[in-house]
């Protein structure tokens, strides 16, 4: 009933560290069983694409790897140990953004990007988070309240988390909604500098991305 | 960048929820007015025999602070779900319950404790004693932040309603039915001449009680409610 | 006559000629004031019944028919705001507003005071006091209503429909609590001022027409500074003498 | 006439006082809130100017 | 594909909002048990003195009706709000003020109809008479309308902004107090031996004037929000 | 400070029968000018693209067409009378599609488009609702309460309204947000077919939209 096709190589040196390790998920909602025997595992500097069409079980599984759902089966792993278990140590390393933004519209840019990083975790002093904002192509609109900012606007708000946290996994679903073609080629260049860090990164999107000197590999559902 | 303490996140979270409530300082006010208001209203449907007047006064203040938190209690949890921040809260390094406490006391900074400073004006207008405003303000101070922490818990499990949150206001509503009984209770006692003691120790009881366990439920509340 | 209103219906002419205005307002209501002070503690005799705590009325009064009054006004220039779409009309609204509720404010607290050495009660429900305890709300609602929107032409716009609406509820409120009293209880509080002396009601019309100036100085001032705000990204703000020779910050 | 007589208005002097205190404290609290936004908004429009040439 | 009638439309409404309200069974429930539980709260502060109790009945009902129906004003709009319905609506090609009016109706057979219903038992309580219950029932009915009517006016302008159902309360509660004051004086006419007909009367004519201008208003009103 | 860029040439017989006529139109959003003097005109069978950069204001130039704002300055004409004196006429023949998609979580995909095509004006039976569905891609998902959807079956409900209605002008604002590529495919036909059949469409997206056999005109904001 279902398939999938993995595709890609380990191109890292360090290609049998395996930080995340997922082994034979399932994932059912409703009477609906999305996929099963889901195995695959991702190492540093790895960069992984979900593919699929709409409804095949993107956002279940990535939800599923933040621990907001329960795999009807499977298991996992990071760095060798059950999420579950971890908790709070596998939240510290790793960043999820989801279809929604995670933003207030009566603060402003500014305001949004160090409470959310605080709230995850680390206090983000103003210069730091300023520098993320513009970096993000946000000049000037950093004292805004974000409510009026357009919808592309707002989305680089929420992106520019990634740039103040520390996490070594990121989750990425959809990422790319809303953005121009400026913002596309930014998104490819954090990705691209977040791998070569050592960092690993799992997204979603129905839009072409394309990291330059990284083989992203696909895994497919349907 | 470097981590935060659980008290640096609890002030986090508090700073945050007044700062959004704040961002408009006419709402501190409002608080204020909307409870002056309420308690007006019932002289007009009662009448003005100051007898009557006097002895409904405990009871009218506690409806109108049932009535505030209830009334702000639908959005406490609810705005941040619909804009994905709730999600991020779950996926936060620390413990959920420090960061459900610093929004209950959030709450109870924004929608009881401008209570507990009104009532005494608010008890004058009723024509109480000296001794029952003071009681009325020492219940209230115990009080409120029961019905913010028993809120909570209703908060959480009627977001996007799982569990069944018919049940919830069921149960959580009559939960709330005791403090009111012993916060008006107290006052009672004052104006009769009998010891208040009683009603204010059980009222501390359930103070901590609830300080214990209501964080902690209405973290696994959502977390349930975001499955 | 050939007054072109509609030139001071521009809030460019208007602030220009509101600043002239307000010494014209200020100064008699400050003259008024002292004379109406002089008059209502050092001329006026003191009252058989309520000795001399009857001199609270030379402020209570002008203070208390203002608060209505303000309302009224108010009201009509945000309809006319609303209606015609002129700017000035509801900037006017939004700075009566504030001395509407200060006066409302004033009048509860000198009746407060009033009350408890003739009722010995600071507070009794009765028809006046809940009526005008109501206007304070419809005042305080519609500064609130409008400080919690950002836009300022939706701001000017939702308020004119409160002030409106509120309006047409303001004789019925009145009435109405006129009504819940009477049948609740006897009016036994009755102030009786059919003896009322010359020099008491001297000092009464000179302190509301000192309030009554006051009133339309400070609101003009008001104005001012919000007609400044609102327009602060027109050619004429940044060529006024206050602004472009103000000290370089 | 006594001026500590006068302010005592035969008993009734906490609420005179406490009426007319009141009324012109409000009063002069409005004047000086006026006179300082007018004072704030000019100072902002003169920072708006300054940004502006600063362009 | 055929047009819609403006009674068509006005069904569509009050339809969609039923079946919206009746998959989130909650916050009905919440609306009653809130109710009962402000009207049940009185007799135990005021003690069980049963002529006292008789003469605050009607009051305490109206207040505790008055109160309730503030619960769920905020929520009136806001969920269509937040969701891009309301858009839509300002751009159906009918009469917005009928569309409005669904929405009115259907709130009050949310809010205000299970209160009507529930009243004669609450009342029973508090040792009315059969006449006063039948009357207290009627005014209920003509009143609980109006209280819907002017909320919706409070809930279309305060859209969107913060301080959500303090800030609706504030600008709403000061016009419903005619409303109050003549419902009770109906039902105290009737206990002091007195004819209802004026207050009834008078109850009508405002029921009649918002019906008329309530929906147009909020038309409005909505309008200016969704700037 | 502003540049219009308008291309692409009127490919209809009915060239000179202009529906929607825009004329010096000029949008302020703060203390920030978005727009000026922007004039331009569609006819019967064109399509439009509005392009630009996040904040560029896009979005702000479909709601003032809407009616949603008031433009600061300029005409909007349909069918040579302003559309405010319009009102409801003009409502009847346009429909509009934002960023947000205007469905209740808790109904299904089915009472959805029978209730929102129902406030636009046009009663549909449940057999032509449940066909729009099926031919959006959402076969088996018509009872499922829209909230356990995915992102793109709930846009896709959204934009199965297009097909019930009878509009001739289409207002889009970035329609393909969430999409796979199946769907985007489907909604260039859909549009496609609209055009031919005379309507017209206005829309605006960061990702290619090529619809056959038209000439998509464009018009930048920047
Ligand atoms: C908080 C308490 C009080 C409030 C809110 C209040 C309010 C008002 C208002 C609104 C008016 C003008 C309305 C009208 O003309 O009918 C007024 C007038 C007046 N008040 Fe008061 N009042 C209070 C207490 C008192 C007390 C204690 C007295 C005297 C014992 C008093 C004596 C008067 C008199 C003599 C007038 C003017 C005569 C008249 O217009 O009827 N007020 N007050
Ligand atoms: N209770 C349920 N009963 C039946 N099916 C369900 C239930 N809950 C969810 N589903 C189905 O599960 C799938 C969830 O898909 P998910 O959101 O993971 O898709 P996705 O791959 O992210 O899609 P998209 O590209 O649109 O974002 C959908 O097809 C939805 O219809
Ligand atoms: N009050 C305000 N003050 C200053 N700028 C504002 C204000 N309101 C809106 N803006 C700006 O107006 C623009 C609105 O853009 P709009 O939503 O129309 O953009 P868009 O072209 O649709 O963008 P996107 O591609 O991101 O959807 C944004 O740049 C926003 O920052
Ligand atoms: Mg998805
Ligand atoms: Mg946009």
């Amino acid at each position: 009933m279902q398939s999938y096709i993995i595709r890609g190589y380990f191109i890292t040196s360090r290609q049998f560290n395996f930080m995340l390790e997922i082994s034979n998920l399932a994932c059912v909602r409703g009477d609906h069983q999305l996929f099963s025997g889901l195995s695959f595992s991702l190492g540093a500097g790895e960069l992984l694409q979900v593919q699929g069409e709409n409804g095949s079980g993107k956002t279940s599984l990535l939800r599923t790897l933040c621990g907001f759902m329960q795999p009807a089966a499977g298991e996992i792993h990071w760095c060798g140990r059950d999420v579950h278990e971890l908790g709070e140590e596998y939240y510290a390393e790793m960043i999820y953004l989801g279809h929604l933004n995670a933003i207030k519209d009566e603060l402003n840019a500014l305001e949004n990007l160090r409470i959310s990083a605080g709230l995850a975790g680390c206090a983000v002093d103003e210069k730091e988070a300023l520098a993320a904002l513009r970096r993000m192509g946000l000049r000037r609109r950093e004292h805004l309240p974000v409510k009026v900012l357009s919808q592309g606007q707002r989305r680089r708000v929420a992106l520019s988390r990634l740039l103040v946290g520390n996490a070594r996994l990121w989750i990425l679903d959809e990422p790319l909604t809303a953005l121009d073609v400026g913002a596309v080629g930014l998104m490819q260049e954090l990705i691209g500098e977040h791998l070569s860090k050592g960092g690993m990164a799992i997204f979603t999107t129905h839009q072409p991305l394309q990291v330059a000197g990284v083989e992203t590999r696909q895994l497919m559902l349907s | 960048m470097n981590r935060l303490s659980l008290f640096g996140l609890l002030g986090l979270v508090i700073r945050r929820d007044l700062l959004l409530a704040m961002r408009r300082r006419a709402d501190v006010l409002t608080t204020l007015v909307f409870f002056v208001m309420v308690v007006s209203l019932f002289p007009l449907g009662v009448g003005p025999e100051p007898e009557m007047l006097r002895k409904m006064a405990a009871g009218v203040v506690w409806v109108a602070a049932l009535l505030a938190s209830m009334l702000s209690l639908a959005r406490m949890f609810s705005a941040d779900y619909l804009d994905g921040t709730l999600e991020q809260m779950l996926l936060a390094p620390q413990s959920l319950s420090v960061l459900v406490l610093g929004k209950i006391v959030a709450h109870w900074m924004l929608s009881g404790l401008p209570l507990v400073l009104i009532a005494p004006v608010l008890g004058l207008q009723f024509g109480m004693s000296f001794q029952g405003l003071w009681v009325l303000v020492l219940v209230l101070l115990l009080g409120t932040p029961i019905l913010s922490m028993i809120g909570a818990i209703g908060a959480a499990l009627t977001l996007g309603l799982r569990g069944g949150g018919v049940l919830v206001s069921l149960l959580v509503l009559p939960l709330c039915i005791p403090v009111l009984i012993f916060g008006t209770g107290a006052v009672d006692a004052v104006n009769t001449g009998m010891t208040f003691i009683p009603h204010v120790a059980l009222l501390g009881a359930m103070f901590l009680l609830s300080l214990v366990f209501a964080p902690w439920v209405t973290a696994q509340a959502l977390r349930i409610s975001m499955e | 006559m050939a007054i072109n209103w509609f030139k001071y219906a521009a809030p460019a002419s208007f602030y220009g000629l509101a600043g002239k205005m307000v010494p014209f307002f200020a100064w008699p209501a400050a003259i008024l004031f002292a004379l109406g002070i002089y008059i209502g503690f050092f001329v006026a005799p003191t009252d058989a019944v309520q000795s001399e705590a009857y001199r609270i009325m030379f402020i209570h009064v002008p203070v208390s028919i203002l608060s209505m009054f303000i309302y009224l006004v108010m009201a009509g220039y945000a309809a006319l705001g609303l209606i015609f779409n002129t700017r000035l009309s509801s900037m006017m609204a939004t700075a009566l507003a504030p001395t509407g509720a200060l006066f409302a404010f004033i009048a509860l607290w000198t009746g407060a005071l009033w009350g408890k050495p003739m009722w010995g009660a600071w507070w009794v429900w009765d028809a006046r006091l809940t009526s005008e305890l109501i206007l304070l709300f419809l005042y305080l609602g519609f500064i609130a209503l409008q400080a919690s929107i950002d836009d300022p032409r939706r701001a000017d716009r939702a308020g004119a429909l409160l002030a409106i609406v509120g309006s047409v509820n303001v004789p019925i409120i009145y009435f109405s609590v006129k009504w819940w009293n009477t049948l609740h209880q006897g009016s036994s509080i009755k102030f009786s001022d059919t003896s009322m002396h010359i020099a008491m009601k001297q000092a009464l019309f000179i302190m509301l027409a000192a309030c009554w100036l006051y009133v339309i100085a400070v609101t003009l001032v008001r104005v001012r500074s919000i007609i400044l705000e609102r327009e602060r990204n027109t050619q004429w703000v940044s060529e006024l003498a206050e602004v472009r020779e103000g000290e370089r910050s | 006439m006594n001026w500590a007589e006068f302010f005592a208005m035969k008993g009734y002097g906490l609420y005179v006082w406490g009426s007319y205190g009141a009324a012109f404290l409000v009063f002069i609290i409005e004047i000086i809130l006026v006179r300082h936004k007018r004072k704030i908004t000019l100072q902002q429009l003169r920072l708006m100017r300054d940004a502006g040439e600063g362009q």
